[in-house]
């Protein structure tokens, strides 16, 4: 594995902030969803950065927000030092070619209409990166192949393919124009665990081969743990935690990391019987209107007055392990 | 949800405004105009301007429209231009009628409609399915006026019957009033009520493979109360924006049944202006019908509140 | 699990079979499927998406759209009842009440124009016959045993106000409304995330085993049932491949296709960097009438000529362990 | 020849009634109101050839220009304000006659003030009961414009009151309005006080609105009406249904007339290939009209020879009519200098009673080589471009009223008195103008038709055919006359037996 | 109002989608071959829609009476033939003739011809229009979404029968204008269905992953959203045609409609139909037949295939959200 230094990726206090209601005819005051609330990480070449976090915590938003794909409220994406929130139409086009994404769901995210040539072709066609047809089939044939599907394949629809084919299709869709940043969205929550196990390989895979770098987002821990370098943990739009994945698994800070990787079921009953969970009170809050102060603390076993007031700094606390929690 | 009802009340002025704007002009481009009509039927040319002028015809079209509309505010629709008759009292005369028979027809379509939409997706691919399908796409191929015509005539031949052509004020006697209309509402109803079926049966169909209908069965609940209280109210919101088309249409739209069965209604008077390119009656009724319209579509909406609780103003 | 083979099964099932006639032809979607439930057990049951979990249980409920589904079966059996020849006023008296099912996905599965309240009374008031303060008294007491707080409010409102975790706890109070002997739970935390999906687990396993209810919990989570259940059946292309006790199968998995999804998953307490297993290939296409040979051989590394020829029978390899597989005794050399 | 009974109420309908201003209306639904509810003061003989008292008791012509009429006494108004009954005077006829001639009120609204306008020299009133009415030439068609109905008499009062009697029938008719509801219906009352004694015999009249043909004859047939007018399709039919009913078949006055283009000399001069005589000849020739009438109207109705109606007085026989000889036509087309025809476009109006007609023509035209373009226009649009006098052919409707010359002056006669159409050939002006002031009958009979002949010979129009009509009733319902064709509604010589 | 996404579960997808074979890898090709999907689609309409494919079949032989009809058609069906008004049906005339002796059954033949015109053209232009609007009212939202839907509401009320008075008084007779009239009367109710349609589609996945790969706008309308907006307004399209020949014959009977001598059904029916209906019954059975096998077909055809393009049946786009 080849992790040079080079910061790929940098964002910066990234918000993405949807608003509801208003207008004319909707009734109620402006809502203000902060489903990104100030998010900050780096990426590395070559390195894959987890993101982990309860469903609705914001993940997707934060993935979508790096690739502009929602534009952010505020903030700063930095893609080998442009930032891409101030690209427009055609500049942030051409720079799509670079980063790519593997969206959560292998169902919806293939045009039903289009066959896999079409689909996978499609970026090159509009990035221009191949001359002609002939050559672009070529490619094509040799990225279906290389995700391991057939290259007779290639004339099919994408509802005649089971869920892990589909996936596949989508990274040779991704990988296809050669991008240096792959953001993967849950890639592997939709499938069974044997389908699951050949995507890991694929991505692996290609990491190594093309030295890609990845920012790999999944809510389960047990998949994060085994890809990633770096593992980011998220709640309610923000990044509660940061560190490299052996520190992170080994010792979490933050009483949410330490809820979640408690709750994560081992499949061997000797082990499972006498795993204890750490019980989160109470439900998820809406995050149309966040507690104050920390976001976890309403349902933290740990909270302290201090908790509901101030809201925690954003600490290293050991080389690359980043937290942001009032008691650690 | 007041306050939703005020602001899309509200709402309505600005489309009200714009409709106004589009039959006023659209009334004024159509070739062939009023003075044209009545010189032509008076047989002297000489004073086509005379005419216009009386009739505030000459004036510019900005100037014409600021009348008409300061007057509409006023409650002032102007006065038909061939019988001198105030516009508004000639519509509230009519409109009465052509809602009734619009309401009575929607009235059909929905007791038939949606029973049968019901049975035909609860019996999909049956031969019972076919029939109510077969049926109900025949009561859609038939146009109305033909159907209504055979109506009239094969009952005066065969049953000595016909619709009453003396038209009875509803404030005289209610019942017999309603009565008179239910022949052409049932007309009417046909072709609708085909369509009500259809939506009605597809939905079921969509609604029927829901989780929640699974959930319902595996409660133990019988099959007629998985469908009236989980189903049927989930496929109806479809159903119910196309009665709000129906609504529409048949408001503007029942001129021919008008004049087959004899109702002193909306839709010939509107037909009758038109031939006789009567700006005021054709304005005045056009803004009646798309207020109307206007309003059952915000009932319609706020049905879908009642019959959905996600939906929320 | 103690003494489960004098006790009497609760149900029984032998030789089901469930095909649905489709534009492309049959698709057999159970493929002669045995077992038995035991009052109080735990039953897990694996495979890969499609390999007819949900259509051997749904078949159980009769909750099989007929047509295009069609149960076949030599013996089905709820405490000494035929399901398969009672009517359907006798099923639906034990619908909801006697065995009761909670579905995979709790967004779609209550209806959204009926409060939870609606849809929980219907039920309780059908089979148990309660109505008026009792019937809510019931169901404020079901909302609060599977742990949601306020549960007098939450009866007024409608699915869609509700999250993920709380819906599926209604599923499941609703489930439980009328104490059954079996409940059914087809997935029910796929669609949640890790700490809601324990706390979920947590309180079937506590209902269960408080109430006395058998239990079958359906997952392609294998972390989940390692955790709950006694006994675990592994299904692959509409057949049973594996049925074991829990810690048995995790210990001694002896089908390959169970030695594969084992492998397959990725674990939180190990180290990482360990290559993942994967098993290579697609499960077989159920639409045909007969599969030659094992249906799992085409993708089996220990695969040979007889596995190919002839498809193996579910037998019993150990005490209460059964293996559908030619090569059982030679499995755990692979393992 | 039963004694007339009293009572009962007559159920007829009709198409919608705009108005009931006799004076400003031209439709025979206005008619059929006011001929009952007014009065003039003479009326029509039953054959309507010639005239009778009605108001006047008598009348007299002094000289060729002067006339004088008496009044009956005590004529009552209807007891209705503003009149209230009040008595009848000379001065509500010289009011009626001048606003006739549009002398009260905008003189365009008045439809009929030629009858009148710039023709009559005085009108007086020496007493209550007498009018003598002065013309400043002999108008020979005089008297049977005070016969018609459009020539009814109003009150005064009435029309200031009202501002004008769109919706208000107000005289001294047989028959009171009690209402009138645009669109749906006319109730018509007995008027008590009428002051022909003895009169009417109805106790009223209900007029329904109706307008869909099959409704009219499925109405009559379940007994809802007991009276109808209805085209020939349904005779059968209701003969079969209903073999007591009497029927009239009368010859209808509207007349389908081709027309070629208008010619308003130094405007409008004729364009190739209507320019030629021989072409306007032709087509003339090419058309079979004993075959139009039995295809369009299945042979119900006249084929007519000359702009005068067979119905009318003064009309052409058959002998004028001018012969269908296809191979002349194309004779006399080559003859023109269009051996293989020309195209043409026809204009006419997209009613199925003219639709009909027009593909026939276009049928029989091509058989000579003319390729008709069919051009449907919706009905204002068609009048806004006929009067515009914007077309090449035009297949019309003609109608007119009382006397022959109505069929003439106003297509051709002087460019600036002929509304309807315009042909400038000065020697019909002249003799159109001659005709009006010969005051004997048989002179100006000849005259009429040699104006006839010539226009046959230019042939800027063709005629024809009318249609019957067919005026049904039920068989108690006794009715001694009609007014003219399609105002064939007097209800004062009405009465029903009581069944 | 926004639909709740419906997440669907990969069994009822199962369940939904009979079509969803895993792909595997055995030659043995035991799915049955999958052609284009259009193909594909009349397979299945022949096979599972028999009612839906008697509609086909109807449309299809009208369509080919249209296309053949002067070979088909035994006389021209303008020329009169001498006096032989309403002669019943016999071997001279099929179908009789009607009124102005002409031979009825050439008028049905070449009719078709009119009313499949009328009929194709309303609903070409109008479905056009409304997808034009539709899709640029759907996907790009915000004020363009407003205005456009204001005007749709304002269209929408006006009574439909203005709508086509207006049009052919405007422009006159003529089967140009007639398909025009009809085409604006009937747009904007067809570009809400498209507009909703689009809306459900827009946020979907495939939509956001043919940005995230660059594509520009008009390549996403053209090769992402169209596409997938096709069945319904496949479905519209059908539906409307037999609408637009019903309501080409409804503006017959008020006098509009195609002029003749061109023989339109619809006026063949309305005008001299009705006319004659006691005296010649065939007069008005003949047409009517033929509006009713129209409409029948075009419906029944229209039904069929709304439940084949259901994209839940046929594996199309699934997070139909
Ligand atoms: N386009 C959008 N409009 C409005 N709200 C949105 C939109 N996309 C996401 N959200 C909201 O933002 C919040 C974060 O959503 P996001 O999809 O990023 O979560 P996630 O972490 O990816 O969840 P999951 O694990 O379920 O995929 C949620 O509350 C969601 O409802
Ligand atoms: N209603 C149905 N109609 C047609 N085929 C069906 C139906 N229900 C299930 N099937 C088919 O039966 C097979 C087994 O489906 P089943 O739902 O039991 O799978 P499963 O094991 O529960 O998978 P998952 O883990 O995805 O829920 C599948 O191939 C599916 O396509
Ligand atoms: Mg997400
Ligand atoms: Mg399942």
């Amino acid at each position: 594995m080849h992790i040079n230094t080079d910061k790929i990726l940098q964002v910066r206090d990234m918000n993405i902030h949807f608003t509801f209601g208003g207008g004319l005819l909707k009734s109620g005051r402006k809502a203000v969803l902060k489903a990104v609330d100030g998010v900050s990480f780096d990426l590395l070449t070559g390195e894959t950065l987890g993101l982990v976090g309860e469903s609705g915590c914001g993940k997707s938003s934060t993935a979508k927000g790096v690739l502009q794909l929602y534009k952010p409220t505020s903030g700063q994406v930095l893609f080998k030092e442009e930032n891409l929130c101030d690209l427009q139409g055609e500049a942030l086009r051409r720079m799509r070619r670079q980063m790519q994404m593997i969206f959560q769901d292998p169902y919806a995210s293939l045009n039903p209409r289009m066959t896999v040539l079409r689909i996978i072709e499609e970026p090159m066609k509009v990035h221009r990166t191949h001359g002609n047809r002939k050559e672009r089939r070529e490619q094509v044939i040799e990225m279906v192949q290389r995700v391991g599907l057939n290259p007779s394949d290639i004339h099919r629809y994408p509802h005649e393919f089971s869920g892990g084919q589909r996936q596949r299709i989508g990274i040779a869709r991704a990988l296809a124009v050669r991008p240096e940043l792959v953001v993967c969205d849950e890639p592997v929550s939709a499938l069974d665990v044997s389908i699951q196990a050949q995507m890991i390989h694929l991505i692996e895979a290609l990491r190594d081969q093309f030295n890609l770098s990845y920012l790999f987002i999944s809510h389960d821990l047990s998949v994060v743990k085994h890809i990633s370098h770096r593992v980011a943990v998220m709640y309610l739009g923000i990044i509660v935690e940061l560190a490299a994945k052996e520190e992170l698994y080994a010792r979490p800070l933050h009483p949410y990391t330490q809820a979640l990787l408690s709750a994560i079921p081992i499949p061997d009953p000797e082990v499972e019987r006498q795993r204890t969970a750490i019980a989160l009170e109470g439900e998820i809050p809406s995050p149309l209107a966040p507690p104050p102060g920390c976001r976890f603390h309403p349902r933290c076993r740990l909270r302290e007055a201090v908790c509901s007031r101030q809201t925690p700094q954003w600490r290293e606390v050991a080389p690359g392990h980043h937290v942001a929690c009032h008691l650690v | 949800m007041k306050r939703y009802i005020t602001r899309r009340l509200l709402l309505l002025l600005p489309t009200l405004l714009l409709v106004s704007f589009l039959v006023f002009c659209i009334v004024r481009i159509i070739p062939g105009d009023a003075v044209t009509l009545m010189v032509a039927e008076m047989g002297f040319a000489d004073d086509e301007a005379e005419l216009r002028a009386v009739l505030g015809l000459d004036q510019s079209l900005p100037r014409q429209y600021w009348n008409y509309m300061r007057n509409a505010l006023r409650g002032d629709l102007g006065t038909s231009l061939w019988s001198g008759q105030p516009v508004l009292e000639e519509i509230t005369r009519r409109l009465p009628l052509t809602f009734r028979l619009a309401l009575m027809a929607l009235f059909w379509t929905l007791l038939t409609g949606i029973p049968l939409g019901v049975l035909s997706a609860l019996k999909q691919d049956t031969w019972l399915d076919y029939l109510l399908r077969s049926v109900s796409v025949g009561g859609l191929s038939i146009p109305s006026f033909w159907l209504a015509t055979l109506l009239v005539v094969f009952g005066a031949i065969w049953f000595r019957w016909v619709p009453p052509i003396d038209f009875i004020p509803f404030g005289e006697d209610p019942l017999a009033s309603l009565g008179q209309l239910v022949v052409p509402s049932l007309v009417l109803s046909v072709a609708l009520s085909a369509s009500i079926m259809r939506m009605t049966r597809t939905m079921m169909l969509e609604v029927m493979r829901e989780d929640y209908i699974r959930t319902a069965r595996a409660k133990g609940l019988s099959e007629w109360v998985v469908v009236i209280r989980h189903a049927l109210a989930n496929s109806l919101i479809p159903v119910l924006s196309i009665m709000g088309i129906q609504m529409a249409f048949l408001v503007g739209g029942t001129v021919i049944m008008e004049s087959i069965f004899v109702l002193p209604g909306m839709g010939k008077y509107l037909l009758d202006a038109i031939t006789w390119r009567d700006y005021p009656v054709i304005q005045g009724i056009n803004l009646f019908i798309c207020t109307l319209i206007i309003c059952i579509n915000l009932v319609i909406d706020l049905l879908y509140g009642v019959l959905d609780p996600r939906i929320r103003y | 699990m103690q003494n489960q083979q004098q006790a009497k099964p609760i149900l029984e099932v032998h030789g089901l079979i469930v095909r649905f006639t489709l534009r492309d032809g049959a698709l057999i979607a159970v493929r002669n499927v045995s077992f038995d439930l035991f009052p109080g057990e735990s039953l897990g049951v694996v495979g890969e998406s499609g390999c007819g979990k949900s259509v051997t249980f749904l078949s159980v409920m009769r909750l099989i759209p007929t047509p295009p589904g069609k149960i076949d079966a030599v013996k089905m059996r709820f405490s000494g009842m035929d399901l398969l020849d009672a009517s359907k006023r006798q099923m639906r008296r034990i619908r909801g009440n006697r065995i009761s099912m909670v579905f995979q996905d709790p967004m779609s599965s209550l209806n959204p124009v009926l409060t939870i309240g609606r849809q929980m009374r219907e039920g309780i008031q059908l089979h148990l016959g309660l109505s008026g303060r009792s019937l809510d008294d019931r169901c404020i007491e079901l909302l609060d045993k599977v742990g949601i707080s306020a549960p007098e409010m939450r009866l007024k409102s409608y699915p869609h106000q509700l999250s993920g975790g709380i819906r599926q706890r209604v599923m499941i109070a609703m489930a439980l409304s009328c104490n059954p002997s079996i409940l059914l739970a087809d997935e029910p935390t796929t669609a949640l995330d890790v700490t809601i999906q324990d706390q979920i687990l947590r309180l079937i396993r506590d209902l269960t085993r408080d109430l006395g209810t058998a239990s079958v919990l359906i997952t392609h989570n294998l972390g989940a049932v390692a955790g709950t259940t006694d006994r675990i059946m592994v299904m692959y292309a509409g057949r049973i491949v594996e049925k074991a006790p829990t810690p048995l199968l995790f210990k001694d998995p002896r089908h390959p296709y169970t030695q594969g999804l084992l492998r397959s998953i990725p674990r939180v307490d190990q180290p990482a960097g360990r290559r993942l297993y994967s098993i290579s290939g697609a499960p077989p296409d159920l639409l045909r009438e007969t599969i030659q040979g094992c249906a799992f051989a085409p993708r089996c590394p220990l695969a040979e000529e007889q596995c190919v020829a002839q498809a193996p029978s579910l037998e019993p390899f150990a005490p209460e362990h059964l293996v559908s597989c030619w090569k059982a005794a030679d499995a755990h050399q692979h393992g | 020849a039963a004694e007339p009974q009293y009572g009962g109420t007559y159920r007829i309908h009709s198409t919608p009634i705009r108005s009931l201003d006799p004076h400003m209306e031209t439709a025979s639904q206005t008619t059929m109101v006011t001929v009952n509810t007014n009065n003039g003061l003479l009326c029509f003989s039953p054959d309507m050839t010639g005239v009778e008292p009605d108001l006047a008791e008598s009348w007299r012509q002094i000289d060729d220009l002067t006339y004088e009429f008496k009044l009956h006494k005590g004529v009552r108004f209807h007891d209705v304000p503003p009149v209230n009954g009040r008595e009848l005077t000379a001065a509500d006829v010289k009011y009626s006659i001048e606003r006739i001639a549009g002398m009260h009120g905008r003189a365009s609204d008045f439809k009929h003030s030629y009858y009148f306008e710039g023709k009559i020299d005085s009108i007086e009133t020496p007493d209550d009961h007498t009018v003598i009415i002065k013309t400043k030439k002999p108008y020979a068609a005089f008297l049977k414009y005070i016969a018609s109905p459009w020539s009814a008499i109003v009150a005064k009062e009435v029309v200031e009151q009202f501002g004008d009697l769109k919706r208000h029938a107000i005289g001294t008719g047989p028959f009171i309005l009690k209402e009138y509801v645009m669109g749906s219906h006319v109730t018509l009352v007995k008027n008590p006080d009428y002051f022909k004694a003895g009169k009417p015999y109805l106790d009223g009249i209900h007029i329904r609105i109706m307008t869909d043909p099959s409704s009219v004859v499925s109405a009559f047939i379940a007994g809802r009406l007991d009276g109808a007018q209805v085209t020939y399709h349904f005779m059968p039919t209701i003969k079969k249904q209903v073999p007591d009913t009497i029927v009239e078949q009368l010859e209808g006055t509207y007349m389908w007339t081709l027309r070629c283009p208008p010619w308003i000399e130094g405007v409008k001069p004729l364009q190739p290939p209507f320019d030629k005589p021989e072409v306007r000849q032709a087509i003339a020739m090419a058309i079979d009209k004993q075959r139009l009438l039995e295809l369009a109207w299945g042979g119900f109705g006249k084929t007519q020879v000359g702009p005068v109606p067979s119905a009318a007085i003064y009309s052409l026989s058959q002998e004028d009519q001018v012969p269908y000889d296809p191979e002349k036509a194309k004779a006399l087309l080559a003859q023109a200098g269009y051996p293989d025809g020309f195209s043409a476009e026809l204009m006419t109006w997209n009613l199925s009673y003219m639709t009909q007609p027009a593909q026939i023509l276009q049928q029989m035209l091509k058989e000579v080589g003319i390729e008709i373009k069919l051009n449907l226009l919706e009905f204002a649009q068609y009048f806004n471009r006929a009067y515009r006098f914007d077309y090449e052919m035009a297949l019309h409707l003609m109608t007119a009223g009382v006397d022959p010359e109505e069929w003439l002056i106003p297509y051709y006669g002087k460019v600036e008195e002929a509304t309807y159409y315009k042909w400038s050939n000065p020697e019909l002006w002249d003799m159109i103008d001659r005709q009006q002031h010969i005051m004997d009958p048989a002179q100006r009979e000849t005259l009429i038709k040699e104006i006839q002949r010539k226009v046959i010979a230019d042939a800027p129009n063709l005629f024809l055919y009318t249609q019957d009509r067919f005026l049904i009733r039920k068989p108690n319902v006794h009715l001694k006359r009609y007014l003219l064709d399609v105002q064939g509604l007097m209800g004062e010589y009405i009465w029903m037996a009581q069944q | 109002m926004k639909k709740q996404p419906h997440k669907r579960t990969r069994d009822t997808i199962a369940a939904l989608k009979p079509h969803y074979l895993p792909a595997s890898a055995d030659a043995g090709g035991a799915a049955p071959h999958r052609y284009h999907w259009l193909i594909d689609l009349f397979i299945q309409l022949v096979k599972t829609k028999p009612l839906g494919a008697f509609g086909g079949a109807l449309v299809l032989t009208l369509v080919l009476m249209a296309l053949a009809a002067p070979l088909i058609a035994t006389h021209d069906p303008n020329e009169m033939h001498g006096m032989q008004t309403l002669v019943p049906p016999g071997s001279d005339f099929f179908f009789g003739t009607d009124a102005l002796a002409r031979d009825l059954f050439s008028r049905i033949v070449h009719g078709a011809r009119v009313s499949l015109t009328v009929g194709l053209g309303a609903v070409g232009l109008s479905i056009f229009l409304a997808t034009v609007i539709g899709v640029l009212s759907g996907y790009f939202g915000g004020v363009l979404d407003t205005i456009l839907q204001r005007c749709v509401d304002a269209i929408m009320s006006f009574p439909w029968l203005i709508i086509m008075l207006t049009v052919m008084s405007i422009l006159g007779p003529g089967t140009g204008n007639v398909i025009l009239a009809l085409a604006l009367a009937g747009f904007a109710g067809s570009s809400r269905v498209i507009r909703s349609a689009v809306l459900a589609i827009k946020h979907s996945e495939y939509v956001l992953a043919a940005r995230s790969i660059g594509c520009r706008q008009p390549a996403i309308l053209i090769r992402h959203i169209l596409p997938n907006v096709a069945a319904p307004i496949l479905v519209l399209a059908t539906l409307g045609l037999g609408n637009a020949i019903l309501a080409e014959a409804a503006l017959s009977f008020l006098g509009y409609g195609v002029p003749p001598p061109a023989p339109s059904w619809g006026r063949m029916l309305s005008g001299d139909g009705l006319d004659h209906m006691l005296r010649g019954p065939w007069l008005v059975i003949f047409p009517g037949l033929a509006i009713s096998a129209a409409v029948f077909g075009f419906n029944m055809l229209g039904d069929a295939l709304r439940d084949l393009l259901d994209p839940r049946l046929t594996g199309g786009a699934r997070a139909n959200k």
